[in-house]
């Protein structure tokens, strides 16, 4: 299954703005945090994963779900929610801290909600699994259309929900996709000290699905794995197992010294950065001129820059709001 | 039994049935209510909460799940952020370990991570409670477990009339439930049986509202707070306590979250002593809890120091000598009133 | 790898011993429950899991153990502890609660523990066996001798600890065996019912191990399958996946009134009772005269009643008692 | 900070390296201690308590492990029980509700389960604590869950005198213990550092026994106990009570199990007057036991209602100003002092 051109550039535009929102977030998340590195200081505290490098999984993922469908992420969130369609400007917010977050603060980064486009996730690895499963249980008890995608790091598939979200899937034959993002590490532990097969994707079998490996962080081999799971999930099809090699192009979190990074390994992986590889595929095929590319790029950008804005310029929560919204 | 036997007729039901009952009331009237865990469709439920539903509703709506607690009780949160309504059970609340991400990271807390667009209606029905040898893995009541930790409701019957209400109020509710019941409570015969928990309840729907105890018998000269079973213990000692002249008040707490920490402390201002009775373990659980909440409120109602009967702080024994020795039971409440009558 | 006769007739002897035993404890269990069935009443209160029909699995791989080597069980542990050797006299008095059982009452029939064989178990799915990939990591990484086995129900395999425990084994390569009594049921959900898969052998390939289906409850098979995942694990060779096909003969547990299980079912498992078939199949080879079947049923008998004498007559833990061994 | 400043030199560590020290030097006279847990390695533990480790005992003694925490810490039991003494990370505590089964019912009961004949000396460390703004499921302390729990040791130093020695002594204890480190103490700048907990630290092995609490400012008009980060808030406030003419005296709990109910008792009896602080929960947890311990010995020991500054009842809440107002602050325990100083 290939994208046609609409899908190409949908998915080019959306890795352009989740990558220019990382960047954003980047560099605001530094203010205030030096000379001394201290998380609780600045304008966005707490901990900060980045997707940079990891856009790809989103967006091929993402180009096959509309509105309804159901995506579950984890702590590294901003790529597929960005893909997934979630408010930017209130997700920017969240991050901020805001009332006008999607939660208005309370979530914060690792805790990005949009029940406008069914988007979640949690902080606890493996643990948005689950709820996808549940999630693709309730379209299915009740003749409701939609597709649920739980995404997952590749250190995540030997956490014990890993094993048992999928059992139950594929016990009830439930319409929903496993996404691996496979960026070889788990914070500073590589994929081969943790886990007994080079390739998660041969762990279908222990569940009667399919599996798949796409190799190479490839938007489009990506886009056609995924078509192909969330095609069979709709039809009825059940559950698909995907692990995608990516890169992840950040350290594990802002802070992150990456002493424990092989020499060489972060310089190789920008070589094959997955944004500028993009844009020249692109341009080869004719999809795309240099000034398209301009003018897509400043659109992304400006994206990206209300959002920030509309962050930056919210008021903060009454502090006794933190009492409120434990029961519906 | 006063306010709550506002009963229309006179059918005595088990707690099993009056939550089977109720669950199957949900159902019909609101297609989005349906359970899933081990064993509780062909077999009706370990512990017989869910007789009789699987015959009428389907294996559809009534689902045996895999035992994959952390699987199905996540999956329950899936689905109650999308719109249905699951009962959920853990066939005993001694399991939690496996699954407790899911239950307090997840179902509770969603809602407040989402800043209240995300709503996990969702009762995870649960069985407590020891007394027939179970041993350590098998027989806890870890209330103060879940009461500790925010954003699930906890509550937990003491008969059926309360055990129908709560679940229908349970399923009805926007909110995580964590319904506790006790296995010495439920009516099922090979668990032994409290007659005091088999009541009138009346067929029609009805729900009993969280955050409201009951005070179950009237008394004077001193407060016994219980919850389940402990319930149980505190009536039949105010029974012997009577016999002795002493006027008993017996507060049945029903929810611990939300508490009713107003009716526990205008009970311990009238009879001026306060005894605490909790199948759970001793140390920084329920029973701390109901003391310093009436302490802090004021000290000065209290004629005497404040007493617990409670499980000791060791896992549970097998032996059925060494288990009774630990388990709370009236003789004990009655010398924990004799320790502070002279006050 | 086939048992030599000095084995064969060691299988043959504890699995007498294991039948008699459970026999035994059905019968007392009874004392006292009538007519109205009460668990709290009797010699035996509590819950009760007997092993009747499962004594192969057993067998069959402690035939290749010493009392060094480790053993994890579950919830129904009679026969594996009975093959492992452990202390019969205070396996029956724990069963009792009685002052002389192997943890002084405290423990009852899911919780034998006799270090003296190294042999736990814990009622709680699927939980011995990470401690099983623990006691062959302290082998391992001590240089002691050992192998570990840990013992699961077919429901077990679809609990979290099953998928981590696996991994963890086969990324460290431990001496550790997994050995799953496939007896179809989980309480009563049938295995099609709650495993995405017929046979979770195929699960091996998850954690790159060598995965072994034993068909029709076969000693000698489970033997040859044990003896070889043994030998590789003693060798160093990591861990080996076994799943046995094996046969409930009585309820979940006592009480059960099996409702749920399908007409003729258990008449059809009762045919092909595994202790009449390896007696048939000892004479039929020469093994064994029906004089010293006689004898050896005699002495199994003899065994457990014994055990039963010894648990009967042995005091009670006083009730304070209780209070102690919390702590070491 | 009185009894513990027995110190022979003048080196000031903080709690990360006091903590790894404390492990190095076990390990290295005793080559049964191994530690392993998530990126505890290469990268020497999130939180720097296990810096050095990997370089000088190698990767086969200090373990980096998968993201499966009920897979290795349950593989801890079992390898404790079978004579190694592991030393084991769990991340950040609010990770529990993925492998509590392992911890609570394996790790705590196997001891009582096995009638003492098996042994399980293990140290689980784990991180609590919030105020950097890292939201509800990496902030937590979840004091009160452990100590409710039987069998198993419950401790969380305020200082790095304290730790090394708790911590020596833990590797030791033939039981398991939990070891709850305070993030905001732990001397790592990122995470903010209150300065009070980096304090002058022997190099030679020393232990800090388990169970016996500290008066670490002595007063006589209101006892304040706390933990960990709460003993900070607590000597705060009590510098500022000092400027209003109030003696404060502060207990550093440091161990919850067993608990040192008679230090804060005959402190209590001394001042007339409790403040608990605790950065856990409200409900069901450490407040209450502190108060209910103190008021079952004797009630009238206390001049005024017990307080708690505690944590709300509520999940925490990402954004700074939020989280700020619901933790525990010197600003609050004076307040709750004001309350009831005029009785
Ligand atoms: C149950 C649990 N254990 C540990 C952590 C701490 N932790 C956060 S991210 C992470 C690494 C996750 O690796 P992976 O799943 O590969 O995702 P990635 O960070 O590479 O995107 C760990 C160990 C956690 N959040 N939850
Ligand atoms: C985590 C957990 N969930 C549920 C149970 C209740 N339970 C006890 S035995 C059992 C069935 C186990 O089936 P299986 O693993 O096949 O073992 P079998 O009983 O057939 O020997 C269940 C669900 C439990 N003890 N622990
Ligand atoms: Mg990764
Ligand atoms: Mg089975």
């Amino acid at each position: 299954m290939q994208p046609n051109r609409e899908q190409r550039l949908w998915m080019y535009e959306h890795m352009l703005v989740s990558r220019y929102f990382e960047e954003t977030i980047e560099k605001i998340y530094l203010e205030g945090k030096t000379p001394a590195f201290n998380m609780a200081n600045g304008p966005i505290p707490g901990e900060m994963h980045l997707s940079n490098g990891q856009e790809p999984c989103a967006v091929g993922v993402c180009a096959h779900l509309n509105a309804g469908d159901i995506v579950t992420s984890t702590h590294r969130p901003h790529h597929v929610a960005i893909a997934k369609g979630v408010d930017l400007d209130r997700m920017a917010a969240e991050i901020f801290g805001k009332k006008t977050g999607l939660s208005g603060g309370r979530g914060g980064h690792m805790h990005i909600f949009d029940p406008a486009v069914n988007f979640s996730c949690s902080g606890i690895i493996a643990q948005g699994m689950a709820p996808a499963v549940g999630a693709a249980l309730s379209r299915k008890m009740s003749n409701r259309e939609g597709v649920a995608v739980a995404f997952l790091g590749e250190g995540a598939a030997n956490q014990g929900a890993f094993h048992e979200s999928l059992n139950l899937a594929a016990v009830w034959e439930l319409p929903v996709v496993f996404v691996i993002e496979d960026n070889s590490w788990g914070i500073s532990v590589p994929k081969a000290d943790a886990t007994a097969v080079p390739r998660n994707d041969v762990r279908a079998a222990a569940y009667g699905m399919p599996g798949v490996y796409v190799t190479d962080n490839d938007p489009f081999a990506i886009f056609d794995a995924a078509g192909e799971a969330i095609a069979r999930a709709r039809a009825g099809g059940g559950p698909t197992l995907i692990e995608i090699e990516t890169w992840r192009l950040a350290g594990h979190f802002m802070g992150d010294a990456e002493g424990y990074r092989p020499k060489g390994e972060k310089d190789a992986l920008f070589a094959k950065d997955p944004i500028p590889r993009m844009r020249e595929r692109l341009i080869a095929a004719g999809d795309l001129t240099a000034g398209d590319d301009a003018a897509l790029a400043a659109k992304a950008r400006a994206r990206v820059d209300t959002a920030i804005a509309f962050a930056r310029e919210s008021d903060y929560p009454a502090a006794e709001e933190a009492l409120e919204r434990v029961f519906a | 039994m006063n306010d709550k036997v506002s009963v229309t007729n006179e059918r005595r039901l088990t707690i099993a049935r009056a939550m089977a009952e109720a669950i199957a009331q949900e159902m019909r009237v609101d297609e989005r209510v349906f359970v899933m865990g081990e064993d509780i469709g062909t077999l009706g439920g370990v512990f017989g909460n869910t007789r009789g539903l699987v015959e009428e509703f389907g294996k559809l709506r009534v689902r045996d799940t895999p035992i994959s607690e952390t699987g199905f009780i996540g999956a329950a949160v899936g689905a109650a952020s999308d719109g249905m309504r699951p009962v959920v059970e853990l066939m005993f609340v001694d399991f939690f370990g496996v699954c407790m991400d899911a239950i307090y990271n997840l179902m509770a807390k969603n809602t407040y991570f989402s800043g209240g667009s995300v709503k996990v209606p969702l009762v995870l029905m649960t069985s407590t409670g020891g007394g027939y040898s179970d041993a350590g893995q098998h027989s806890q009541c870890l209330y103060g477990t879940f009461a500790h930790l925010p954003g699930m409701k906890v509550v937990s019957p003491s008969n059926a009339y309360d055990a129908k209400g709560m679940m229908t109020a349970a399923i009805r509710d926007e909110n995580p439930v964590i319904f506790m019941y006790h296995k010495g409570l439920q009516g099922m015969g090979w668990l032994g049986t409290e007659p005091g928990a088999t009541v009138n309840v009346p067929e029609e729907s009805y729900e009993v509202p969280f955050g409201k105890a009951a005070v179950v018998r009237e008394g004077t000269d001193v407060t016994i707070v219980g919850l389940a079973m402990g319930v149980h213990n505190a009536l039949k000692a105010a029974d012997l306590l009577a016999k002795k002249g002493v006027s008993a008040e017996v507060v049945d707490l029903r929810t611990l979250v939300p508490l009713d920490r107003d009716t526990v402390f205008n009970s311990v201002k009238k009879t001026g002593r306060l005894i605490v009775v909790d199948e759970d373990y001793h140390s920084f659980g329920v029973s701390g809890e109901i003391i310093a909440s009436v302490c802090e409120r004021d000290v000065s109602v209290l004629k005497a120091a404040p007493r617990r009967v409670a499980y000791p702080d060791v896992p549970i024994p097998f032996s059925r000598p060494m288990e009774q020795f630990c388990l709370p039971n009236p003789d004990k409440i009655v010398a924990a009133f004799d320790s502070i009558a002279g006050a």
